[in-house]
């Protein structure tokens, strides 16, 4: 924390004027509105933006083509300015699938929830990885369904706060989480595969990235690609939003580790996760430190 | 000889509308009537409409949970207030609150309006308005006693927020204390088959 | 008359209050998958089942729910599982397999509207299979059909289904959950627990008709009619009750919350004097053909109240058989969510349809419904040739 | 006393869009985010701006209601700051 | 009359005649699962697909099978899916969904008996979904049927469903695929290819009624109402066609191929000089009500045959309206695989039934019947008590 | 290959009278008749036997209560003497859990081959694993659907036969196989994992051994237990029924590695699996040159 | 010239399961099972045993059918056979 | 005038009556006739039941699929016939496989017997019984012609069975020659529309 002594509220209503220019990541142009009907604090708004950032940055925005989930970041349908085919509750892999198999040179992702992927639809996610479908899946992670208010989900991580857990998941009664990337990245079909996060800015733009790769994967025709996105959901979890970061941090991302676990051709271990992730953390704070986050 | 009594609550999210109407349905359910009680309210986020129906009689209830007619109605804000009150009927009685309700209201009814917000926030509980326009709703139309009212708030507050009981009881008082009981105000259960 | 309080007696929810039933009814296993308006139902089963020495299971899935369920009910538990619509249209091949396996399956359909008519009555299963259907119309019946419907299943070895919708789950009412009595049902030799591994008598609970070598084998053909014919029997447990019907030269038939709108507008009818009636089926199958043909007698005229495009009309058709025109009154209508019933469940929308229906007039379009009607192209006006001689 | 603080950059807010979660407070790595007393039109408390912004963009990239536009001045501005 | 041959006319399994017929109205993607009798339909679409430049993928399930067609349609190519009654049960939430998302999916049905009539005209699905059914009697007319199957999907943007049964698939006959032509349709404005994402024009294919911001908005029960209004439009496509109706005394309503016994039976019986008809509704949903009604305008009596226990016979009971009695002439019946048709398609069985009907007989017993018939128990003799007041 | 010369056929109708004794192990009571309608060289029957002899050596017999898949081997529901509960296409596991939830004292397992575990219902299994349920499931894996005529799963391997590659499964068109025992592994639910082959006689007598254990380990209710056991399926291979074995042998065989995957809190990598392999066949095959299988 | 061979062990056949799938022949460690000229019932032919089995049980291991019952002898047999 | 022409063929599995009769239908679709063709035969193992019906006509078939009379039949077992022999129309003709049909037929049809299982193995053929049988039935009720048969033959074999071609039309003429076309067996075509 800094210790600038705190001054005037400065107008923040205006744009200043001619002496100063608009800084990168600017809010991308496919989010159509911020008026989304998301709770205070969720972190999904910010994986999508992440996703934007992405097809924006990499000049695809005229192949880009969703096929999305059923969760709470189904209202996003209708805020991106993004060809849409909504699917059922866990079918995005398989209607991705068809839609890539007739538009080969679009550029095709999936957005789905933990609730959505992990449990509904577990074997969609897995056959399209294993046939090595070019395409991108994304997945929203936050350890519940949000938008039946809560529950746990199959990747809840042990102690996790969720409506029928509300003393925290256990083993004994619950049974264990599912580690869906490290799962997809057994996977030969999966030729890339990374899990971030949005609980803070360094790990936005770090999943930003991660989204990025996984797009050039597919122009590539290497193979699938998936990122799973671990995102805060105070409101399932019973928790203030302003919480919702550092409780991430200590539960799911405790357990969901972050970090490329497949790239190249390699799977990473846990342990050479954990220690690249100690790495990156410091180097993001001190270029945050130094005043920006631009390469 | 009216054995149904409808109650229509109304308010925005925030102002305890749900609860209010569930300490009502709770009072009367301890009092051995039939009761029927169904709510409406948008997701998460405050400032939505919010909507309740308290149906108690003294019989099987045949009316449906959403009532085309009602025979009282407590509206905490105006905001969502214009398609209710046509459902009032002739005769029946409104609570206003007075705080935020601010446009007139026309139907041919006994209209009570009353400062809930404030004499909630002078019995110490500021977000306890409609805990006092149930108190003044049991004063005026007698459907419920003051002590039923009050064992109902204690059975209906979660066990995480038992720390605002008193409060919510002292608001239940003052809305019963604050009641103008001499206005006439259509009473419940005269000469039904109690 | 004042009802005594009871110490049983509390305002519950509905789900609350078929939870509550169903324990009662000795239900020991409930798995489920969170759907609105279905979500209550297993939460309360989560909350209140282990207390009752049984097991709730949040299942993965609809698909996994069912499964899970089945293996229950084949152990000779009373179980059940539930969802609403979508949830269940993915359950439709365990339900159907269900039938001719002869699991006391007992499923909980908190429905989006009543749209499901046709998914509970006639599936999406496949084959010749059916379930018996009950509709409460309000809380306090739930309490009875859920315990009914327990013991149906036992009776016939087949599923039945509690059809519930929105407002049935979500009001709440002042019930007291009691005990209903019914007759006793022989053991389940049929179950299985292992104890007959080994004996040359072991148990074969299976759709597909097989049994142990040397026991009497029916084979996919011989079990599909030997269903068939058993529904027959099932016919008989067709129930409705009616109001009005004596002399009523217009009669609706309604089922479930609606009943209840239904009823009451006729009430208010029979106060100005119209010559109304109506009839409820509580059985959606065995659809009360006899009671509905009954309730009719007098009618000019038969309306089918139901919130969907029209789907019990169907069985009020076939049960009216040509004495009467049948009408449809109803429509689709839900809230902006999609989970509830919508601007057209309200008395004086269903008293205008009902009173247009006995005077003869067009029925007045269901609120908001003009905005969304359908407007054919031209190429869709222009016929479809022929494409065989 | 006061201090001079250098503001290297700027942002607007969309304070009507806020929902008050807090995450651009805790975010910004100077600390020039506080909550506002006052609330927005649904109730809401919401970020306010004070001198020693450096343009970073780590509240733009945190806010889930894209409230946030981040500018970088030509040259930086400087406020008088009681310290 | 001889028929020429042509380059094209060749004997093939109707699976095979179906899978081309497809590809000739433009079929480009297929998805499906092994089931029997579906599996040559995948088989012959795997082998022929590639060469007509589409893809056909072996589904790793029925669900995934329908999600993937479901995506191939967003994007405005001609795809179909398909199986039989457990996969098609399976797929049910998806064939609801796909009638709100407007999609012109094309369904192959082969199936195991006619047991699944209701699945196939009202669904498991949740909702007032309907999709427009073909039942093809041969394979010859099913060449031109699948081509009107595509046609109509896109037509009315809405799923189209092929139902055939084994005998459909399996029958080999001489048939020349050619194609039939269709009046212009318009372009696929609404289909998805990322060309218009960033332009604020972008596209939304889906069943829950919201469009972009900024564009017309629905909402679920907008979308709801708008798909049932168009659903009286779709009811035009109804067809038919009958025999011998014009002075029928009794006529029989059949589909599929065992309708084609039934019009051999009934040309016997005319030729014995008995004043027997027929009607066979070409498109099970929308159901040819005036086709039935005119067809049954001179009948005593009216007979539905069909292989289940009774499924078809509802809608002609709903269709004559009372004008004549309906009575159900069909039965269960399989071969021992639970696959074919067994026993009961059979012309002199068909006949047979039918004289009885004209002759007021009881029915034969379905052949094999009598060993499975099922025989209650005591208990369930007994009256379930009354549980409400 | 021994060099004793043949002599004359001998008497094999009629059992040898005092002088000898029946060898263990015989074909186990459980199995009611050896008339199925499996076809000539079909593996599934073995591993069938595997199970019935692993129930009878540890006493289990009036507890077993067995979920049945959908395929070839569910002729077996009517031919093994033990109470079944048949389950649709892919459902076993979820079947067996209510089962196993409601008679805790049951041995409780399932039986499905590949098609109807790692195709049509793949998220059960992976989901009961996570779950931790105490049950045992068997896979017999033959990389087909037999019961449909052969068709290609997700578990057949690249290069093998079958109806729909009948040049060999190819990655580029198909997608690559799915290694379910490896899977399941890395799931903290499963408890024992093992992949077994009914190939030869080592292999059942190996197997066999894996169906035991993973049965004492739902016994001591340590949590899930599996056993993938390869069998021949010569019809959907399109091979004569000899060649059986060792088409399984070089196919399936190199690519789902045999061994104990997981046992003993110990997850067991490919390479240790396969020096494992080695040592074991040499003993075995030590041991029946010996004369004799007992121990 | 003869050898003499020692049989360990015998077998029984139930030739009319067998499926004629010859598993069994190369799964005898002594290979003293050969195929038979004849057929069964069905059309299959099946193993016939020759002297010198030693009672392994591999045989009945690897039979789809079940057809094989493995016996050890207390003193084992031997047959005289031309070499 | 009779326009349409059942043929039915029976035998156990392993008899290529499947092959057979799809020979027969392929002859007669080359020759511009309407044909169909059902087949039913139990699963992957020898000695089961196969069966087979092919209807030959010069004009669109009404005939269902599974036909309940029939014109003709080839028998090659006699296994399942007897659910057969009442199906046969009067007047029609019956093919025989001596050399494994054993029981009598009394069915008032023309009654063909012939050695197939031998002719066939003097053309070199052993498994070739049911191709001697349908080139019989080409030469004894003029259905379809021997060319017609042979061209048939060569479409039906499947690509890896090529080298069996040439014995199977060795059985075809074998058959051919050995009919008695002097019985007056019931001809086809004669008097029809052709
Ligand atoms: C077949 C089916 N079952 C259940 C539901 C109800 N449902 C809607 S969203 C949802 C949970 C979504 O959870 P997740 O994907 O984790 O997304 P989140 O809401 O947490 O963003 C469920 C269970 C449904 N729509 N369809
Ligand atoms: C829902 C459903 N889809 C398809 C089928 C058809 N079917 C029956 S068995 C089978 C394949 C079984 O394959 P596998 O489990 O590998 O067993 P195998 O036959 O190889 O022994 C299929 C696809 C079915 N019965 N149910
Ligand atoms: S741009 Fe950086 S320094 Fe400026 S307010 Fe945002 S987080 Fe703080
Ligand atoms: S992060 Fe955004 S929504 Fe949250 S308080 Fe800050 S400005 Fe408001
Ligand atoms: S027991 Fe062993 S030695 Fe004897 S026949 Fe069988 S495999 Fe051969
Ligand atoms: S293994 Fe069994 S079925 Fe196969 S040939 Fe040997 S005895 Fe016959």
């Amino acid at each position: 924390m800094s210790t600038i002594p705190l001054g005037p509220v400065l107008d923040t209503a205006h744009a200043p004027g001619d002496g100063a220019r608009v800084v990168e990541p600017k809010t991308p142009a496919l989010l159509l509105t911020n008026h989304h009907h998301l709770c205070p604090g969720c972190g999904e708004p910010l994986a999508i933006r992440a996703i934007a950032e992405a097809i924006e940055d990499l000049g695809l925005v005229d192949t880009a083509v969703c096929a999305l989930g059923i969760g709470c970041y189904t209202s996003f349908g209708s805020t991106v300015d993004i060809d849409l085919v909504q699917c059922l509750h866990g079918r995005a892999p398989s209607v991705a699938t068809g839609v890539k198999r007739m538009l080969p040179d679009a550029t095709v992702f999936t957005l789905q929830g933990d609730g959505d992927m992990v449990n509904e639809g577990l074997q969609e996610v897995l056959h399209t990885a294993a046939r090595g479908e070019s395409l991108t899946a994304v997945l929203v992670n936050n350890g519940v369904f949000g938008e039946t208010g809560g529950h746990m989900t199959a990747t809840s991580v042990l102690g996790q706060r969720t409506k029928n857990t509300i003393e925290g998941r256990d083993a004994e009664y619950h049974g264990y989480p599912i580690l869906i990337g490290d799962l997809i990245a057994q996977l030969e079909g999966a030729a890339y595969v990374a899990r971030g996060s949005v609980h803070n800015a360094g790990a936005v733009a770090r999943t930003t990235k991660m989204v990025r790769r996984a797009f050039e994967t597919q122009r590539r025709r290497e193979g699938f690609s998936f990122v799973e996105i671990l995102t805060m959901c105070p409101t399932g979890w019973f928790i203030p939003t302003g919480e919702g970061p550092d409780y991430l941090a200590s539960t799911l991302g405790e357990v969901h580790i972050m970090g490329e676990l497949k790239a190249d051709g390699q799977i990473r271990t846990t342990e050479e996760l954990h220690a690249e992730n100690v790495r990156k953390a410091a180097e993001l704070e001190a270029q945050l430190a130094r005043g920006g986050l631009e390469d | 000889m009216l054995a149904e009594y409808e109650l229509l609550l109304t308010g925005i999210g925030g102002q305890g509308v749900q609860l209010g109407a569930q300490v009502l349905a709770r009072a009367a359910t301890r009092e051995g009537r039939e009761v029927m009680f169904f709510g409406i309210y948008g997701g998460m986020m405050r400032g939505g409409n919010t909507d309740s129906t308290v149906v108690v009689a003294d019989a099987p209830i045949t009316a449906p949970p959403v009532v085309a007619r009602a025979w009282s109605a407590i509206a905490m804000h105006d905001e969502f207030w214009v398609p209710l009150e046509p459902k009032l009927r002739p005769g029946g009685i409104v609570l206003l609150n007075d705080s935020t309700f601010t446009t007139t209201v026309t139907a041919p009814v006994t209209v009570v309006r009353l400062p809930a917000t404030e004499l909630a926030a002078e019995a110490g509980n500021p977000m306890g308005g409609t805990m006092v326009m149930i108190g003044a709703y049991s004063a005026l139309t007698g459907l419920v006693t003051l002590d039923a009212l009050v064992e109902g708030m204690r059975e209906a507050i979660p066990s995480y927020r038992r720390q605002h009981i008193e409060a919510n009881e002292r608001a239940l008082h003052a809305g019963f204390a604050a009641a103008p009981t001499d206005i006439g105000a259509p009473r419940a259960w005269e000469g039904a088959l109690t | 008359m004042t009802t005594t309080t009871t110490p049983t007696r509390a305002l519950m929810e509905g789900s609350e209050a078929l939870v509550r039933a169903a324990i009662l009814a000795d239900c020991r296993f409930f798995a489920g998958y969170p759907m609105t308006p279905f979500t209550e139902v297993l939460e309360h089963f989560a909350a209140l089942l282990p207390d009752a020495g049984g097991v709730c299971i949040n299942a993965e899935s609809e698909i996994e729910a069912v499964g899970m369920a089945w293996g229950a009910v084949a152990t000779g538990a009373r179980a059940a599982t539930g969802s609403t619509g979508q949830g269940l249209a993915l359950m439709q091949e365990s339900f159907s397999e269900a039938t001719l396996a002869e699991l006391p399956l007992v499923i909980f359909n908190m429905s989006r509207s009543q749209g499901d008519y046709f998914q509970a009555t006639r599936g999406g299963g496949h084959g010749d299979y059916r379930h018996i259907v009950l509709a409460p119309q309000d809380v306090r019946e739930g309490v009875a059909l859920v315990q009914l419907a327990f013991h149906l299943a036992d009776k016939w070895r087949n599923p039945v289904m509690i059809y519930g919708d929105y407002l049935l789950a979500h009001t709440q009412e002042a019930v007291s959950v009691e005990r209903v009595e019914f007759p006793p049902l022989p053991e389940k030799e049929w179950a299985v627990d292992g104890s007959r591994s080994g004996t040359g008598r072991s148990r074969s609970v299976t759709p597909l008709g097989v049994t142990k070598v040397g026991q009497r084998h029916f084979g996919q053909e011989g079990k599909a009619q030997y269903i068939a014919t058993k529904m027959a029997y099932v016919e008989r447990e067709a129930r409705a009750e009616s109001g009005f019907c004596d002399d009523a030269e217009t009669v609706v038939v309604a089922f479930g919350s609606p009943a209840k709108f239904v009823k009451y507008a006729v009430a208010q009818l029979r106060d100005e004097g119209l010559r109304v009636g109506w009839v409820r089926p509580i059985t959606l199958w065995p659809f009360p053909v006899d009671a509905v043909r009954a309730a009719t007698r007098t009618a000019r005229i038969v309306g089918s109240f139901e919130i969907s495009s029209g789907q019990l009309v169907d069985d009020v058709r076939i049960a009216v058989a040509g004495a009467a025109p049948v009408e449809f009154i109803g429509g689709v209508s839900s809230d902006h969510s999609g989970f509830g019933l919508g601007r057209l469940l309200d008395v004086d929308e269903v008293r205008e349809r009902i009173r247009a229906l006995h005077e003869g007039r067009p029925q007045p379009p269901v609120p908001g419904y003009e905005e969304f009607t359908y407007e054919p192209a031209p190429h869709q006006l222009a016929p479809t040739p022929e494409v065989t001689p | 006393m006061t201090t001079v603080v250098k503001s290297r950059g700027t942002v607007t807010i969309d304070v009507e869009s806020c929902k008050g979660c807090e995450l651009c407070i805790p975010a910004c790595p100077p600390a020039v985010l506080t909550m506002s007393a006052p609330v927005n039109k649904r109730g809401y408390h919401y970020p306010e701006l004070h001198p020693g912004c450096t343009g970073c963009a780590a509240c733009l990239m945190v806010c889930p209601d894209y409230c946030f536009e981040v500018f970088r001045f030509q040259t930086p501005v400087e406020h008088e700051v009681p310290s």
